[in-house]
């Protein structure tokens, strides 16, 4: 079941089978937050015509496992998917999702905006934003 | 042999991924450091910068650390992922 | 535009369509906070097989207008929709919608959670709970 | 004529969903609450329950407003959408 709850792909995902997935787990969820991060036109006054992410293989995902696995423990939520593409993003396009079920609906806003807050501060994923100017590596998203 | 690898604007800066260096007894992270910066001294900005993340063994590491024969040690810049 | 942003509805609705909705409307969307509202099997201790919603035509879609239209004036989100199913839901089926896109997530997140307190405190929908017992009409949802 | 809409519990207690009620002059909501009652008693405590909200037109009213001849009044037990 982590398997595909937590991911990081090239491919686009779907939000409507993540959702399905974290449903799937139990008749008891009445709630389900979503956090979906897309790429924008615009970053700090620049236009941006391209992203493009890198991770690093093992430790990013053992991240993610391990940002479910606190969430789990530590919100009143019952599921939790993660997953964040890499390689060549265009701008409009899904970069990650975050999925947080729960029986009521304020644990899951509390753990979905927890744990996209932690994705952030502790997964090894980069990104290069291309502008006029070029591609240049983000050195911080806030 | 210990490998080391660089990401992001360090892969850049090295002109690799990653690189093997030869450490025979345990070292503290920040001994390798010096082994790595008198083998790449483009590195030295960017290695000292204090938001500069080391990891071994995929877990985030401190400069009194040691690694030793066999660690993958990997360089950090800040993340900018989800 | 807002006819497909807001709907009150027997039909399913499909979250994909929803977000793809929002998402067209502006590139400089980078967060989708989505809240999806489902049928649970137990509430109050009591194990529910069936839910029936009903609402008062033409009220209820005007309360949901100005949900959206106070989400847009008092937030810091570029768009936001809003769908109810009504009629019988399954355990496990979709009842409610909230999607809210901002350039920054903490917009999307505080606006999203907003309308979903304020859809239950001021539209005119109700629902029975079907139980061992019968169905019964519930006075109030937390 | 001024048709008043019972919903969800409601519906059943008055055993219908709408009804016309011949009202020739402005009367208040408090005012027609009673013509209400004098015709279908069933619903007097559903009615003065403090919970229920009333609406003239499809916006929320209160004891002190007028309905006229034409208006929409329905009463509305507490939500339970969402």
């Amino acid at each position: 079941m982590a398997n595909k709850l937590i991911s990081i792909q090239t491919e686009p995902f779907s939000v409507e089978t993540a959702i399905a997935d974290v449903k799937a787990v139990s008749n008891g969820i009445g709630a389900v937050v979503t956090f979906l991060g897309i790429g924008r036109d615009i970053s700090k006054g620049e236009v941006i015509t391209d992203l493009n992410f890198e991770h690093y293989p093992g430790m990013a995902e053992k991240k993610l496992e391990d940002i479910r696995a606190r969430a789990l423990l530590n919100f009143n939520i019952i599921e939790m998917a993660i997953l964040h593409r890499i390689g060549p993003i265009a701008i409009g396009e899904d970069i990650v999702l975050i999925v947080a079920a729960s029986a009521h609906r304020n644990d899951a806003f509390m753990a979905c905006e927890w744990a996209i807050t932690e994705l952030k501060r502790v997964t090894p994923i980069w990104k290069t934003e291309t502008t006029s100017k070029g591609a240049v590596w983000v050195s911080q998203t806030p | 042999m210990l490998q080391v690898k660089f990401f992001a604007m360090l892969r850049g800066i090295a002109g690799v991924e990653s690189k093997e260096f030869d450490i025979s007894a345990p070292v503290t992270v920040r001994e390798l450091k010096e082994i790595i910066l008198a083998d790449i001294p483009a590195l030295t900005e960017a290695l000292e910068s204090r938001s500069m993340l080391i990891s071994v063994n995929q877990e985030v590491a401190h400069d009194n650390d040691t690694v030793s024969d066999g660690d993958e040690v990997a360089f950090l810049p800040p993340f900018s992922g989800g």
